[in-house]
């Protein structure tokens, strides 16, 4: 369904960002994109969604693919009528509009019609924001702020959407529950969905495929159940240290082991 | 008698303060050039009415849709490239295309006023021991009615509420379809309209010369005390500017009411900084 | 082989703070500076350079710079915007022009009073917008722009027609000729920069870069962003008082026209096109300007008669239009101004053979 | 006078003389921060007097192990000053390596630099009983460690004060008590064969050593140099006597890390780095410069050209004709200047590479550039052989000899040495050393002659020298060091001998360059192993390999190669600490491969046991392309 293959990203025409990314995110399937802070996760997906545009980024090579068409020289309005939503980090709601506000606007090139009956089914999805219909969203607690906001992204009736870090800043319970949102999402409405992460355990426990990447580049990729045994992905990312057992600060060293993506 | 003229002058500051709120509302961007925009549509009707000689309602309507017109293509040369930039790179933007627009017209038009045109039939009224002028009386009609259109507008339409949504932050809408480019260059058209119809009753009341420019700037203490977001504030605003400005330089004299316009502002900014009917800005880290 | 910062060149190396902190690093740094100080110097007896036409120019730059180089503090370093620049110089020319004309002090006693008073009137018209985040000061500058030269045209008597000043008297040398008060101006433009270079290289200088930048997360690290935006708006004020001040005594005549709103959108065009936050890039940008307000001024007259169906006064609103547009397309074009390319430039050289 | 024949008395010397002159600086925080003799002195007494305190005698043994960093520095001289006898370590060696050396040299005390070396330590406690305490210098993070052993450096300095309050004079007078005969220290050479092998190196080895170096380098008082070689290597100690003897004044960089940046501030005048380190740094100013603009680009490719030619007619002695030295004064002044400023060599007069062979090529393309690059021989055991002459540079030697060295070439071609500066025997191995020093000549293990002009060539290890099936004899160092040259390869092993009868090679591409190179042409690869197998990758090397066979007599053309899905590691054994190759243990771990190589097979599959830095063991397979550089494998075309 999306496919890029050695896309290069550049901001403000010198700082090299992304050095030949390649995924493929197939039809109905859930792919997580893991990384460390820095490592180009979130370029990777606003080069995708071609938002990168507004921040004086380019995609300087390589090729981005939606179903069979290039887009990324389109304009961002254009990517997401063809159906790709991004759902950006640190739950960007529109502080001074109302939830209802938020969500007629999320399905703002959909047809009117069907505004309606889209918004019973996100409602359906997320009870909590039919009580909170007329709140403005810049009272609402995180976890709610962060349900409007898939919400919204479902009112636009996506065919890929794009997940950056929900659990960002989240308490555990309410990750869970969003997360369980998104499985059922991918089952029940056949939604392909690319999930950025930091959080690994949870994102490889919910996704069939898994990249990651670091400064810039895709080091690593398999199947998720493949990927959460690997040795070092054990250790750099779900922070087991030998044996198995939990690390824990005590034993942080002040010296740096190398790692070893051999 | 100056309580009455100075609220039909504070209407068509209103309507000003309208334009200037439309942008606001669109883009948090304070358009310094709006009291110039106004200057610019009312030479343009004045050219459509005078030197092309159009009948007076067809220069009317030429002279909007051309103000339309140059909104736009302010927002589409100028602003457009300027999305993601900081707001100070913006208004600084607005600023300049003040100097470039009374540039044009003291080039095109020369800086001496022009011959005197009524756009509306000139007769007066008397109420009692007042006399009006039907130019004011029309003028305070109009201005009611394109704030009441514009409110509806904001509230109930889609591409209003999709303009509403665009001041919070381009990027959230881009990534809904929603052209965000579209979205600012109709607030900058409507901008342009309200500039030039206030433009044209200034110019029939006041007549057609550079100074109108200088009145234009009340329109930003208008919109201010009205609170930048709501178009009623705006009106109000305006309304209560006209009151101000009358009274004070028909006491003060030489010409005291801008400056006093500006006293005013300054004065709600310390009393009430989101003006009477603005909205409290949410701060979140 | 990390990114190795390729300045200064090999072989210097600093064994105290104090040393790396100096702008002048290089002995190669040392020599063009004195070359150039020394230039300077030298200009007025410079036969090519020294026709009282250049020389009024470089004093108009040099009072410019100053004013400027405030604006500059505050909008390029700390973010707010002023649009009412040039009425705060007013205020400083008036209040030294007439404590110079009415009590006879001499410039030396007047012109930091003339500064002072600027800052003062500033801080009163910044309480209010200060408070508040966005871009309210610009309004609350608007505003003063407009009430200070309703004042001064109808408050203040004195100051409506204009009086006389003296001109800068020291030790028995009477600035008066363009020749002398060059080195009045130079003299004051060089000691204002270099103040504004170290002021904003200090504690000072990074909290207003750090309201600039995030105001919140400034708040959150202690930042009295109250203070210190007042503080960046009296610095800016006070730098426009001097500069009036000082244009006050070069024309010996204190006159309302020099100090209008369309001067104050000049200021501003000077330091988008110059570079925001950065000292050399407000030279620059002032140069630029005045140099083309003074193109056009020649080549204006000359087209009016040539395009003989322009109306009259088609000159003045050409520069308007012309050097607007200039402004509006280093705004769109290159936002971060000359200083940008200078740096690009500089770094071509210093990275010479390598890209990176 | 007393004889100052070690550096300890040297020291006091120092300090009695210039006592206020900078001695040592450290980079910390950005800032260089200067020591005078003054400080250098006092700092060493009161280790020196600390460790007599904990019970050191003249003669004992004390482990040493840590980056190079003022304290090491001190820590040596004030065990050298106390008589004992210093054991410096690699600071990158793996435990079970440590163990086995300090019981070996039965040391009584360790000086370690940070966590890092205390937690190796701690790791080996019980296999080293002889040790009695461990001192560290950097404290960061050891404040909760409870163990008895350890004890940081300011407790030792205290012991040393209150022991100087009780008996004044007493450091002095133990200086003067040692001689320039007793053991300096002991240095464990990894060697290419089997268990590393102790040294001991007196004072006067030492001293000659470093006497020759200062002959043929002479530097001023007060002139900065740089110090690139842990304490570990022999180089080290003959490096310091350029402080001691001539009080140049030695800066340490910051961290290992930041070596180059702190070279470029220095812009030291003596500089002495490993092969793989000029290697790196001609492959960086190749990689920049084609990444850089056209215009700069295309005037480096103009003046290269002039750069080669001045330096060939100067190493052959020919005249410069006027034409081509006005050539290269533009080309000096253009490109060559500026580039030198970049890489930081501006004043360096004396720029140095030594311990392992640097193919010809470099030298030429940094003596082009105008960095007279020379060559060091020497080694553990023997000390100081033959260096390059300012005036009197010959690529193809490793310079003339020095006075005091006397130099036999055996009837095997190999080079024996004697002299002062020779080693006095493997520490607690007797028959070792006989196999090594008969009557006063010291068997090196090198082949090579002595040339016309009392210059020494070197060839390549004897146990290396091997010959082909058709007889032919070649040096695989030679081969490797062509291959070296070029940019998208970092380290390669020549493999050939009785059996064979082509020579073949295994290949470690240098991942970054390739990997730019990759992402330049939107080759998509992901990890080293997945890089080095890609078709593309195969085909740029095999070019290099045509490159480099057209300068190689016929017979010993390289006919095939492989690219190794994974770095050689000191870690795993297979380079010793600088980075030269292990081959027996290559040979052996690496066999089945070579023999595929051999049955002409195109593919092999390997499996690749990795050891993880905390011991554990992880597996790799990849399925490992063999190539042939000519397309038919037969004879080249």
């Amino acid at each position: 369904m999306l496919t890029l293959s050695n896309v290069e990203v550049k901001y403000a025409g010198v700082i090299l960002v992304l050095r030949g990314v390649s995924l493929q995110v197939p039809e109905g399937k859930i792919v997580a994109l893991l990384g460390s802070n820095g490592a180009g996760k979130t370029t990777t997906l606003k080069a995708i969604s071609g938002l990168l545009r507004t921040e004086l980024g380019e995609v300087t090579a390589g090729s981005i693919e939606f179903c069979g068409g290039r887009i990324d020289r389109v304009d961002p309005e254009q990517i997401a009528r063809q159906g790709i939503i991004q759902v950006m980090e640190g739950r960007k709601v529109l502080k001074h509009l109302t939830v209802e506000e938020n969500l007629r606007l999320g399905g703002y090139i959909r047809p009117a019609a069907e505004v309606r009956s889209d918004m019973e089914m996100v409602y359906a999805y997320f009870p909590r924001l039919r009580e909170k219909r007329t709140a403005v969203t810049g009272y609402l607690s995180g976890g709610e702020q962060q349900m409007a906001l898939i919400g919204r992204a479902m009112m636009a009736r996506p065919r890929l959407m794009l997940l950056d870090e929900p659990s960002m800043g989240l308490a555990p319970l309410i990750v869970a529950e969003i997360y369980a949102i998104i499985q059922r999402l991918a089952a029940e409405e056949g939604a392909t969905i690319l999930l950025v992460e930091q959080n690994a355990r949870a994102a490889l426990r919910i996704s069939d495929y898994a990249y990651v990447m670091e400064n810039g580049r895709v080091v690593l990729d398999g199947p998720s159940a493949a990927l959460a045994e690997n040795e070092d992905i054990r250790e750099f990312y779900l922070g087991m240290g030998k044996l198995g057992e939990r690390k824990n600060f005590r034993e942080v060293k002040t010296y740096k082991r190398r790692k070893r993506w051999l | 008698m100056l309580v009455i003229s100075g609220m039909m002058n504070g209407a068509i500051y209103g309507l000003v303060a309208l334009g200037f709120v439309l942008v606001y509302k669109a883009s948090a961007v304070l358009n310094f050039a709006q009291g110039y925009m106004l200057l610019f549509g009312a030479y343009l009707f004045w050219f459509f009415r005078v030197t092309v000689g159009l009948p007076l309602v067809l220069a009317m309507i030429a002279a909007v849709a051309a103000g339309f017109a140059g909104g736009a293509l302010i927002e589409r040369l100028t602003l457009r490239r300027l999305i993601g930039q900081p707001l100070i790179s913006m208004v600084t933007v607005t600023i300049f295309l003040s100097l470039v627009l009374e540039g044009l017209v003291s080039m095109i038009w020369g800086t001496y006023p022009l011959q005197h045109v009524a756009a509306f039939p000139e007769s007066t009224i008397r109420l009692g021991k007042m006399v009006l002028t039907t130019q004011s009386l029309i003028a305070f009609g109009l201005a009611l009615l394109a704030a009441g259109a514009l409110i509806v507008f904001f509230r109930f339409t889609r591409i209003g509420l999709a303009m509403r949504g665009v001041a919070e932050g381009h990027q959230i809408m881009q990534s809904m379809g929603i052209s965000v480019r579209r979205i600012l260059n109709v607030s900058w058209g409507l901008a342009g309209v309200a500039a030039t119809v206030g433009g044209i009753l200034l110019g029939s009341t006041l007549g057609f010369q550079l100074g109108m420019s200088h009145i234009g700037l009340l329109a930003i203490p208008a919109a201010f005390i009205g609170g930048l977001e709501s178009p009623e504030g705006a009106i109000l605003g305006g309304l209560l500017i006209g009151l101000i400005e009358s009274i004070v330089s028909g006491y003060v004299g030489n010409a005291a009411g801008v400056p006093a316009a500006f006293v005013v502002l300054i004065l709600t900014m310390l009393v009430r900084p989101y003006g009477f009917f603005g909205l409290e800005r949410i701060e979140r880290v | 082989m990390s990114r190795i910062p390729f300045y200064p060149p090999s072989g210097v190396y600093s064994d105290s703070y104090r040393k790396d902190m100096r702008i002048v690093k290089t002995g190669k740094q040392r020599l063009m500076a004195i070359a150039g100080l020394v230039f300077l110097a030298a200009l007025p007896f410079i036969p090519g350079l020294n026709a009282p036409y250049h020389l009024r120019l470089l004093i108009g730059i040099g009072i410019a710079v100053i004013v400027a180089l405030g604006l500059n503090i505050l909008t390029g370093y700390c973010g707010q915007l002023n649009v009412g620049q040039s009425a705060f110089m007013m205020v400083g020319a008036f209040t030294s022009g007439m404590l110079n004309a009415y009590w006879g002090w001499p410039f030396w006693a007047s012109v930091i009073p003339g500064g002072l008073a600027a800052a003062g009137v500033g801080v009163i018209f910044g309480i209010p917008s200060v408070r508040l985040k966005g871009l309210y000061l610009a309004l609350t500058t608007l505003g003063a722009q407009i009430i200070l030269t309703w004042i001064a045209l109808y408050g203040v008597t004195v100051t409506s027609a204009g009086f006389t000043v003296e001109p800068v008297r020291l030790g028995g040398i009477v600035f008066n000729t363009p020749q002398k008060f060059y080195y009045v101006a130079l003299a004051f433009t060089l000691g204002m920069a270099l103040a504004a270079k170290n002021l904003m290289r200090s504690r000072l200088g990074r909290a207003f870069i750090a309201i600039r930048d995030n105001d919140r997360a400034a708040e959150g690290m202690g930042i009295d962003i109250f203070k210190y935006k007042l503080l960046a708006f009296a610095i800016c004020t006070f730098y426009a008082g001097i500069g009036g001040a000082l244009l006050v005594h070069y024309m010996m005549w204190a006159q309302l026209e020099s100090f209008t709103l369309q001067d104050s959108v000049w200021y501003v065009a000077m330091i988008i096109v110059g570079g925001l936050g950065s000292i050399e890039g407000t030279i620059f940008g002032v140069i630029f300007i005045t140099v083309l307000k003074e193109l056009v001024l020649v080549v204006g007259p000359m087209a009016q008669e040539t395009l003989s169906f322009l109306p009259i006064g088609a000159a003045s609103g050409m520069m308007l239009v012309f050097i607007g547009s200039v402004a509006i397309l280093f705004g769109v074009l290159e936002p971060r101004g000359m200083a940008h390319r200078w740096s690009l430039i500089k770094s071509f050289y210093r990275l010479w053979p390598f890209g990176y | 006078m007393p004889k100052l024949d070690t550096y300890p008395k040297l020291l006091v010397e120092n300090r009695r003389t210039d006592g206020q002159r900078v001695a040592l600086r450290r980079k910390d925080r950005g800032i260089w921060k200067s020591y005078t003799w003054e400080d250098s002195f006092e700092q060493v007494r009161l280790l020196s007097l600390g460790l007599v305190e904990l019970g050191l005698q003249s003669g004992d043994r004390v482990g040493l192990i840590g980056d190079d960093e003022p304290e090491g520095y001190w820590a040596e001289a004030a065990i050298q000053a106390a008589g004992g006898v210093v054991v410096a370590m690699w600071s990158d060696s793996a435990p079970p390596e440590m163990a086995y050396v300090l019981q070996h040299s039965d040391a009584r005390f360790v000086i370690a630099e940070d966590q890092e070396q205390v937690d190796k330590l701690l790791e080996i406690k019980e296999s080293i009983p002889g040790v009695e305490r461990i001192v560290y210098w950097d404290p960061k993070g050891l404040r909760r460690y409870a163990a008895p052993v350890l004890m940081g450096f300011d407790a030792l300095r205290e012991l040393g004060r209150k022991r100087a309050e009780a008996r004044p004079g007493e450091f002095e007078e133990r200086v003067s008590d040692t001689q320039g005969s007793d053991p300096a220290q002991i240095s464990y050479t990894s060697g290419t064969t089997s268990l590393p092998k102790g040294a001991v190196i007196t004072h006067d080895a030492i001293l000659a050593s470093a006497r020759r170096m200062q002959e043929i380098c002479p530097l001023e008082p007060g002139e900065d140099v740089i110090t690139t070689l842990s304490t570990a290597s022999v180089f080290h100690s003959w490096f310091a006597g350029y402080n001691y003897m001539s009080r140049v004044v030695i800066n340490f960089p910051e961290e290992p890390e930041t070596l180059m940046q702190d070279i470029r501030e220095i812009s030291p005048r003596f500089l002495l780095i490993t092969p793989r380190q000029w290697e790196s740094l001609s492959s960086m100013t190749q990689t920049r410069i084609a990444d850089a603009g056209f215009l700069k680009r295309s005037v480096w490719e103009l003046l290269l050209p002039v750069g080669y030619k001045v330096a060939d007619l100067r190493s052959q002695r020919k005249p410069v004709p006027l034409g081509w030295r006005l050539l290269h004064a533009l080309a000096e002044a253009v490109v060559f200047a500026p580039l030198r400023d970049k890489l930081g060599l501006t004043r360096t007069r004396y720029p140095f590479t030594g311990s392992a062979f640097l193919s010809p090529e470099f030298f030429r393309f940094f003596q082009a550039v105008g960095i007279r690059l020379r060559q060091v021989y020497g080694s553990t055991e023997a000390g100081v052989v033959s260096m390059h002459a300012e005036d009197d540079i010959d690529n193809d030697s490793v310079g003339r000899l020095c006075e005091g060295a006397e130099v036999r070439i055996s009837e095997t071609q190999e080079i024996l040495v004697s002299g002062p500066s020779i080693f006095s025997g493997y520490h607690k191995s007797p028959e070792k050393t006989e196999q090594v020093i008969r009557d006063g000549w010291f068997h090196t293990g090198d082949s090579g002659h002595v040339g016309e002009r009392g210059h020494l060539h070197y060839l390549d290890r004897i146990d290396n020298l091997d010959e082909l099936a058709g007889g032919h004899r070649y040096a695989p160092a030679y081969i490797e060091g062509k291959l070296k040259f070029s940019r998208y390869i970092q380290d390669v092993m020549a493999v050939g001998g009785r059996t064979r009868d082509y020579l073949s090679v295994i290949i470690n591409i240098d991942f970054e360059s390739i990997g730019k190179w990759a992402e330049a042409r939107g080759i998509s690869y992901t990890t080293f192993a997945d890089l080095s197998q890609k078709e593309e990758v195969g085909d740029l090397v095999r070019a290099d390999l045509e490159r480099v066979n057209r300068t190689l007599p016929s017979e010993a053309r390289v006919q095939r190669f492989a690219l190794l899905p994974k770095e050689f590691d000191a870690d795993e054994g297979e380079l010793t600490r600088t980075r030269k190759l292990k081959r027996q243990f290559l040979y052996a771990r690496y066999k089945e491969l070579i023999d595929s190589i051999y049955d002409g097979r195109s593919e092999v599959p390997m499996v690749s046991e990795v050891k993880y830095r905390d011991g554990r063991k992880g597996q790799v397979s990849t399925s490992l392309k063999i190539r042939s550089v000519y397309r038919d494998g037969g004879a080249p075309c």
